[in-house]
């Protein structure tokens, strides 16, 4: 008989690549129906609606988890046996498939604690999006876009500078809805979150402040208003801000909103420590959630189509993400996608650089990230001094761990 | 214009100091200063639903153009529409807005409306005891038992159901009190000549009252529909499917926080689901101001 | 409760045979059209809020199997929350702002319109609109019409020489823009109320007061308009309260509390707690409170203006 | 078979007894009225006997049936109300059906759709609308069937009120001041159709009303209330002439009877200030009585010299109605001036004003036949009043 | 200096022509009533006077002064309301205070709070009080003046309207039915209080009223509206006794006036039916006239023999009001039958019955000097009425 599998992602935008992969994949496999929730607005409320549904029951089949949600996730639905873990699964599928497939640091995204609970779906890093014709106006060029803050900040004054409406950038590290932009500001630096046996906070230190004093400064020299995460990028769509950074998940949207209005560049993340440093690889993996045999495996097949090639050709085309499957990029699919279109390339130029999205342990990663998000705002605002800001930023999210 | 109909602080006085030609342009320059007041006030009213009503045709690149025109330039009156309906099931959450409300509306008029007529017209010991009720119900939001229902609900399955969306608002005291006002009004002599003719108690509210009624219950639908089409709160709490996701669910599903949102279509959903209900007051107004200036709310 | 009374009722002391039969039938009648209310009344709110005020002494987390009670705990941890202090603080910011203003300007308008001949039903109709759009829809809205950096508002504000204000990203502007949406929607509804009120006026009473000298409208209304809407203003001023006091749809869609928590209010923080971090248990400490607020400002408002208007 | 009883009915809302031990016969075809001011119970005796309120003690039988236990559309009464209670949104036609329509119908019958099924109700709403059409033609309000009640006037809802009360053909009407809120032409002209549509039906009615115009002219019997009692049942004729008492006879007649102290002296004089004004021989004995004079029983001195027998008067006000002249004066008595009241014809007036007998002070008469004598109690002696002997009165006269 | 003179009012509500060009003049000190049917205009006309509506056209002189561009507070009048328009919310000090506070103060110390900081206020305040006192004083209401009216009977609320409206001492009352939501008894009794304050105030009264008994019993002089227009201006007894027209004559008088057609033949003999009633000089030549016969000139034939002089009539319905019998009849003429009410003291009726000359067919007489004569347009002919010639009479009454 026909199978229903409902799934749940989040991003209400993400559902233009979400439902034609899904009409695809129901083509294909005619006694399997593909039902979508309604989206979540953002990574954190998704997860605390799937949560919510585990303890009242209604648990979608397959959600797609932000990478720095899927542990807390994996964690709690473990306990209560509410998630599929995948190993067994893939093993099924043979080395052979998994290797032509999947590249090792992928995998790895969808792994907890060595157990493979997430097919990473969507894979993103942060870009630096610049409107051309304010950078021009303001001096600067095309070939030599700025590779470190310093040179990026001057550059965002110049362009604060250039005219009465316009503003130089946007590091919305304090509108975010999850903590992405703060994990890049400590990977640019070699920076963590916990220490090794995650016990403890571990950006207590000079990177922590340097990255509360960068951000800070970001706003009184770089020209950054302080706007709410839609307001700046209607802002930047309407032509009127110099430099966004944002997810490479955005190129198709900015693409578009740009349209003939200005022209739209975009940039590696700036990275301090060429080393170590790094940035967080955004987006989500799928999970299975039902430990129903025939949905099981219904998702399973969901699941290896939209990571599949085609899968992931679609989904790169409705956004900007980077393909987790190995396979996309071949002619068959993306081909020459990104030789057309440099603008999406960026995001490939700094896979190396790519770092796992981390999440805390414990229960209260969506609520340690609301806490720390408005002391990293006062910072930015110039309420407190970027030292005060970080103890408390510690010590808070410290009460917010778990105790043991 | 010498005189006005009804009375009022404002009403021009008919004979003003100087003399009659004086007193007219008094009190013509008195009008026009009430006129201007009023228009400046409706700008701000009306001035964001017509913002909406023009940002939906415009083309994206227009709208995120800084400034204040407000008129599209190349107005394109369909785009933004047919994409609304393309990008969210529109239809389903209006239809989903028209059971639920319908639903809820049908079951507090057959709940309230009896209630309401207990409390105005029939001697009982319990009614003093009900009306206290009904005036501490008055006072407590939805907000204050959503936490036990929604657990009660989980409990019993009802969460993303049409019933979980409507059982909370099965009742409602607002609609008993405005009732009860309203019939406090009713003429006894016409309910003791029904007792005489032979109704039943039944039969009077549904023959005799509520047929006088048409005005409060307008009145009160429009309060009731507007509530529970544009509630955000509940459906928040007890829906996470579209197919039962009410209108203001799938509005707030267009924020696309990520990306920047899709004005234009989201103006134009935006204006979608407002339509039904400004069509449908439009529809109702003059009842409903009549019913409101009937039951005198006091 | 309404039942029990019943039942001590129903034998009452029937004089001669079957006397009062017109009467029992009456009253249980009256018994019968109350029940379905009365009960629905209590399984949706009178007992769920009993049940609320029970839960905010447990430390029930959802889903949570070993749980108990705490007393006062949730309490005593509620009054050293400084979300809480500050969700109070906007709520109580944002019902300051909101009641008076929608109160008042409705009341302007009310009489401005109410002697209005021709033009009144257009007016009436007009103001009384947003009432009737969707508030989550007219709240994108506002976050553009109000965008602090490319919204039309800020265009005409600087057009006339003024900095931008940064509506919904200024901390110290933010509660003020979402009370500008509060009053926006309900300057028509008390609008449309202050009109049934002023049209329950007796005519005679302004002839009265013409006659008397009070011919100015500032005496007209401070003679006979205001006092004769007692009333009216205390059902207006009540029912508005308990609205503003809701303040949650515009918070969620446009600012989700922020910046740094400026707009965050009560019934958001009790969204969060309850519905997104499960901590049942606080959160029905903080409904408790808020629900007495509510209640409070509502009684003493009752209170002081009953004492004002009731002439008879 | 459709008498009326009341016997002992006792009522009270809460702390206040509003009726106290009412008894009442009304015969079959009778046109009872009863009347008394306002708040004196006149409704509740008359929502009691409808079944409407139930009394706290006492019975009611009507036609020989306790109907004590009988809910009012089992007592087969119509009742027409002040307000003449029509539903407002149904047709003169729908309102005057709905009583039948409620007798002869099965209450599915009357649900909104399902009721449309049944076979039986055609053939009841057939019979139902010969009945509602004969109703109309009585009252010819035939061309008005189709109307709701806001479009008709005054006249034209009394009329469907009755209409809706004829059609069940009740034993009894009650009504309930169905008159007042007309105008004052149209209650002329209700009145006598009321009485004649009595007089047609044969009907027994019970009539509401504090309009003593109303009382006098329509009823068989009236029934005078007072404070939750009935202090005297009668004729019109003999509630005015033979009043039980003072209140009585100071509740009918406009203006007022005039009630004045009066001595008795030896077998019956009864003498008003210094005047002895009649001879009754029954109230020989009770040292001083109350008088009760009629206004229009005082009339002024005819052409008999100025100072002849009758009172000397001091006149206070003049109101002239036109056809009528009423006389506000006092009563030149050796103590406190008693005010007195007369009513007198216009052309009397004018008469005496052109003879020069109309000043200051004039001199009327009583006539005693008209003279009624209360004792100290308020209560009537029942007596033949003969003039006083002439000589009697002179020498007083000149005293006064 | 207090007269006020009307002319030429015309005022229409938008396409209702609601006063056709009215002119009145009052006298200073005048107790003028209008009287009329309800919406014929006298509330309007009142408006107009006080400043409360303005005219279409013609002006309004109060006390010599054109007062058309004046506002109600600077006309000098002052305005009692049907409704007595007392503020719910005053006490009754408060209320009667109230028209001195607004002259006597400015806008600035009147406002609610920053109001108590004028000095001045206070001083104002006792002289305030001062005059109310003596005005309650005046009306006996001081021990009402801390209720509110809420608290006060219609009687009381009636007097402290009167209050505020006395305390500015204006030139002239106006008074829109003031009794009208009074009881009957009551009513009786503020009519003689306001007459009485009329005489003592010596101001200028205007009184709307549609109640005859009021009109005829406290003004000097009535004017009687119909439909916008006034139709005569006279005091209460000309217009009972000589009105204009029919429609004065139908409008005064309770029971109506008989108007029946009459035949004039040769020099002024009026016969009706067949019957020669009486002879008018003035009315020679006109054909046929309007009869009109007060309910109360009409008489039972006395003691002659049955047959002689008078008019037969065949008796339709007795109502007995007590001291008087309204009876209506028909005339036996000779074409259709024409209705004629009369009205007959009881003592007659009582009397004739006893004498068995009341049957079914009666007959009675008309006085002829209170017979009215109206032309074919309804105009009063003024007219020396005799009594028609005894001879002609006889041989058409056996016809009758
Ligand atoms: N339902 C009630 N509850 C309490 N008191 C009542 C009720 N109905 C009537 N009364 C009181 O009973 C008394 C008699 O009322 P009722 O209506 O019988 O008077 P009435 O003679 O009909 O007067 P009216 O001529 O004004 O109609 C009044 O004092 C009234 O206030
Ligand atoms: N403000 C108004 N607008 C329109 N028509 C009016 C207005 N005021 C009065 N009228 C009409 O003018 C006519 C005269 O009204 P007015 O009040 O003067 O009558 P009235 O003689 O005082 O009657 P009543 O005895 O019923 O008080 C009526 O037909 C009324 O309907
Ligand atoms: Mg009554
Ligand atoms: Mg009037």
């Amino acid at each position: 008989a026909d199978v229903e599998i409902e799934v749940y992602h989040a991003w209400p935008s993400h559902k233009r690549f979400h439902e034609p992969i899904a009409a695809e994949f129901m083509e294909a496999n005619p006694g399997i129906t593909v039902t979508f929730r309604t989206p979540g607005p953002t990574y954190d409320d998704a997860h605390q609606a799937v949560l919510r549904g585990a303890l009242t029951g209604e648990l979608p089949d397959v959600f797609h988890s932000g990478y720095h949600l899927l542990r807390q996730l994996s964690t709690t639905l473990a306990a209560r046996s509410q998630i599929i873990a995948l190993d067994d699964l893939m093993a099924a599928e043979g080395q052979e498939w998994i290797e032509a497939n999947y590249a090792p640091n992928v995998l790895n995204l969808g792994t907890v604690d060595g157990v493979f609970y997430g097919m990473p779906f969507n894979a993103s890093t942060p870009i630096v999006y610049y409107n051309m014709d304010l950078v021009t106006a303001a001096g600067g060029s095309a070939d030599a876009l700025p590779e470190d803050w310093d040179s990026l900040i001057a550059l965002g004054a110049k362009i604060a500078a250039s005219a009465d409406d316009v503003d130089g950038m946007a590091y919305d590290v304090h509108a975010w809805p999850d903590d992405w932009l703060w994990q890049a500001l400590m990977y640019q630096e070699g920076g963590s979150l916990m220490n090794a046996d995650e016990t403890e906070v571990a950006f207590g230190n000079d990177i922590g402040l340097r990255g509360l004093e960068l951000a800070r400064r970001i706003v009184t020299e770089g020209g950054m208003p302080m706007l709410d995460f839609k307001e700046s990028r209607q802002q930047f769509c309407a032509g009127k801000l110099g430099i966004i950074f944002s997810s490479t998940a955005g190129v198709r949207r900015f693409t578009e909103c740009s349209g003939d209005n200005f022209a739209l560049k975009t940039h590696t993340f700036p990275v301090v420590d060429k080393e170590n440093g790094g940035v967080p690889t955004g987006g989500n993996a799928a999970v299975i959630l039902s430990n129903d045999a025939e949905k099981k495996a219904a998702a399973w097949k969901y699941l290896k189509f939209i990571a599949g090639p085609r899968g992931q050709e679609i989904a790169v085309l409705g956004s900007g993400y980077m393909p987790t499957n190995k396979r996309a990029v071949e002619a068959e699919f993306l081909g020459d996608h990104y030789d057309n279109n440099p603008n999406w390339v960026t995001s490939l130029n700094q896979a190396d650089r790519a770092q796992k999205w981390v999440g805390y342990p414990g229960n209260n990663g969506v609520k340690i990230w609301r806490t720390q998000r408005e002391i990293i705002d006062a910072v930015m605002r110039g309420q407190i001094e970027p030292q005060e800001g970080l103890d408390r930023m510690v010590a808070e999210t410290q009460a917010l761990l778990p105790r043991n | 214009m010498s005189t006005t109909a009804e009375p009022s602080p404002l009403a021009l006085t008919p004979v003003a100091t100087l003399s009659v030609a004086g007193a007219r342009i008094a009190n013509a320059a008195r009008l026009v200063a009430v006129h201007a007041l009023l228009i400046l006030a409706l700008v701000f009213v009306l001035g964001p639903i017509i913002w909406m009503l023009t940002t939906s045709v415009k083309p994206a690149n227009e709208i995120f153009q800084a400034g204040i025109d407000f008129m599209p330039r190349n107005p394109q009156p369909i785009t933004n529409y047919s994409d609304a309906f393309a990008s969210v099931p529109l239809l389903q959450f209006m239809m989903n807005g028209v059971i639920v409300c319908a639903g809820i509306l049908v079951v507090q008029l057959l709940t309230s409306i009896p209630c309401a007529y207990a409390l105005a017209k029939i001697r009982f010991r319990g009614a003093p005891v009900v009306f206290a009720l009904v005036l501490l119900g008055l006072c407590i939001p939805i907000q204050v038992p959503a936490l036990p229902l929604y657990l009660a609900f989980a409990q019993l399955g009802l969460l993303n159901t049409y019933l979980g969306l409507m059982l909370p608002f099965f009742l409602s005291v607002f609609a008993i009190f405005l009732f009860r006002q309203f019939f406090r009004s009713f003429p006894d002599e016409i309910i003791q000549a029904a007792r005489v003719d032979g109704m039943s108690e039944f039969e009077i509210v549904w023959r005799v009252v509520v047929p006088s009624a048409w005005p409060a219950i307008a009145a009160f639908s429009v309060f009731s529909v507007t509530a529970h089409w544009n509630d955000l709160y509940w459906p928040l709490i007890v829906v996470s499917k579209d197919a039962l996701a009410t209108p203001p669910l799938g509005v707030a599903f267009f924020f696309d926080a990520e990306t920047g949102s899709d004005f234009g279509s989201m103006m134009a959903a935006a204006t979608l689901v407002s339509a039904p209900l400004i069509i449908a007051f439009l529809v109702a107004q003059r009842q409903f101001i009549q019913g409101i200036t009937m039951t005198g709310l006091k | 409760m309404a039942l029990a009374a019943d039942r001590r009722e129903a034998p009452a002391p029937a004089a001669p045979s079957g006397i009062a039969r017109q009467e029992r039938v009456e009253a249980a009648s009256g018994y019968l059209f109350a029940l379905p209310a009365a009960l629905l009344m209590l399984a949706i709110i009178l007992g769920p809020s009993a049940v609320v005020i029970a839960m905010s002494f447990t430390n029930y987390e959802l889903g949570a199997i070993d749980w108990g009670w705490i007393g006062l705990g949730n309490y005593g941890e509620m009054l050293s929350d400084r979300t809480f202090w500050r969700s109070m603080r906007n709520t109580f910011v944002y019902v300051l702002i909101v009641v008076p203003s929608s109160v008042l300007l409705g009341l302007a308008i009310a009489i401005m319109v109410q002697s209005r001949i021709r033009a009144r039903r257009f007016y009436e109709v007009a103001f009384f609109l947003p009432v009737t759009t969707t508030l989550v829809a007219m709240a994108i809205v506002w976050s553009f019409v109000l965008h602090s950096r490319i919204g039309p508002v800020n265009a005409f504000l600087q057009l006339l020489g003024f900095e931008a204000v940064g509506f919904f990203t200024d901390p110290d502007t933010v509660l003020f823009s979402l009370a500008l949406i509060g009053i926006w929607q309900l300057v028509g509804f008390n609008m449309i109320l202050f009109i049934a009120g002023l049209s329950s006026i007796p005519r005679d009473l302004y002839d009265a007061a013409a006659v008397d000298g009070a011919d100015g409208w500032l005496d007209r209304f401070l003679r006979v308009t205001w006092p004769m809407l007692g009333p009216t203003t205390m059902f207006v001023v009540v029912t508005t309260c308990i609205t503003a006091f809701k303040v949650f749809d515009t918070v969620v869609v446009l600012t989700d509390g922020g910046p740094l928590g400026a707009s965050e209010v009560l019934l958001h923080s009790i969204y969060l707690e309850g519905f997104q971090y499960f901590r049942i248990g606080y959160a029905s400490a903080l409904t408790v409170a808020f629900l007495v607020f509510i209640l409070v400002f509502s009684l003493v408002q009752a209170w002081v203006i009953d004492r004002n208007v009731h002439y008879r | 078979m459709a008498r009326v009883e009341l016997r002992n009915i006792v009522k009270a809302f809460g702390a206040t007894q509003v009726l106290r031990n009412v008894s009442l016969d009304v015969d079959d075809g009778e046109f009872m009225t009863l009347i008394g001011a306002s708040g004196c119970g006149k409704s509740t005796l008359l929502r009691i006997v409808a079944g409407l309120e139930a009394q706290g003690s006492g019975s009611v039988r009507i036609g020989e049936r306790m109907v004590d236990h009988l809910r009012p559309r089992q007592r087969r009464i119509a009742m027409v109300f002040q307000s003449y209670a029509l539903y407002p949104h149904m047709t003169v036609r729908e309102n005057i059906a709905t009583p039948l329509m409620i007798d002869r119908t099965l209450l599915a019958e009357r649900l909104p759709l399902v009721g449309r099924l049944s076979p039986r109700r055609r053939r009841i709403a057939g019979e139902i609308d010969q009945a509602v059409r004969g109703v109309a033609e009585l009252l010819q309000i035939e061309p008005l069937l189709d109307r709701r009640p806001g479009q008709l006037s005054g006249g034209q809802r009394q009329r469907a009120a009755l209409g809706r009360a004829m059609v069940r053909e009740p034993q009894v009407f009650l009504m309930d001041e169905p008159l007042s809120n007309l105008d004052a032409s149209l209650r002329v002209h209700m009145r006598r159709e009321l009485a004649d549509l009595h007089r047609r039906l044969g009907a027994t009615f019970i009539y509401v009303t504090h309009d003593q115009v109303e009382a006098m002219t329509m009823s068989g019997r009236v029934a005078l209330m007072e404070a939750g009692e009935i202090l005297q049942v009668g004729t019109p004729n003999e509630v005015y002439h033979r009043p039980a008492n003072t209140r009585v006879a100071a509740f009918l007649g406009s203006p007022r009877i005039n009630l004045l102290e009066a001595a008795v002296e030896g077998a019956g004089t009864l003498r008003l200030g210094g005047t002895a004004l009649a001879h009754a021989a029954e109230a020989a004995g009770q040292g001083s009585v109350t008088l009760g004079i009629r206004p229009e029983s005082i009339a002024l001195t005819g052409d008999d010299p100025a100072g002849q027998g009758g009172l000397s008067l001091l006149v206070d006000d003049l109101e002239d109605l036109g056809h009528e002249i009423i006389l506000h004066a006092r009563l030149e008595t050796e103590g406190a001036p008693a005010a007195l009241t007369a009513r007198l014809p216009a052309a009397a007036v004018a008469a005496a004003r052109a003879a020069g007998r109309f000043g200051n002070r004039i001199r009327v008469e009583v006539d005693p036949a008209s003279l009624l004598i209360f004792d100290r109690d308020g209560l009537r002696i029942p007596a033949t009043v003969a003039p006083a002997a002439p000589a009697a009165a002179h020498p007083q006269a000149a005293a006064g």
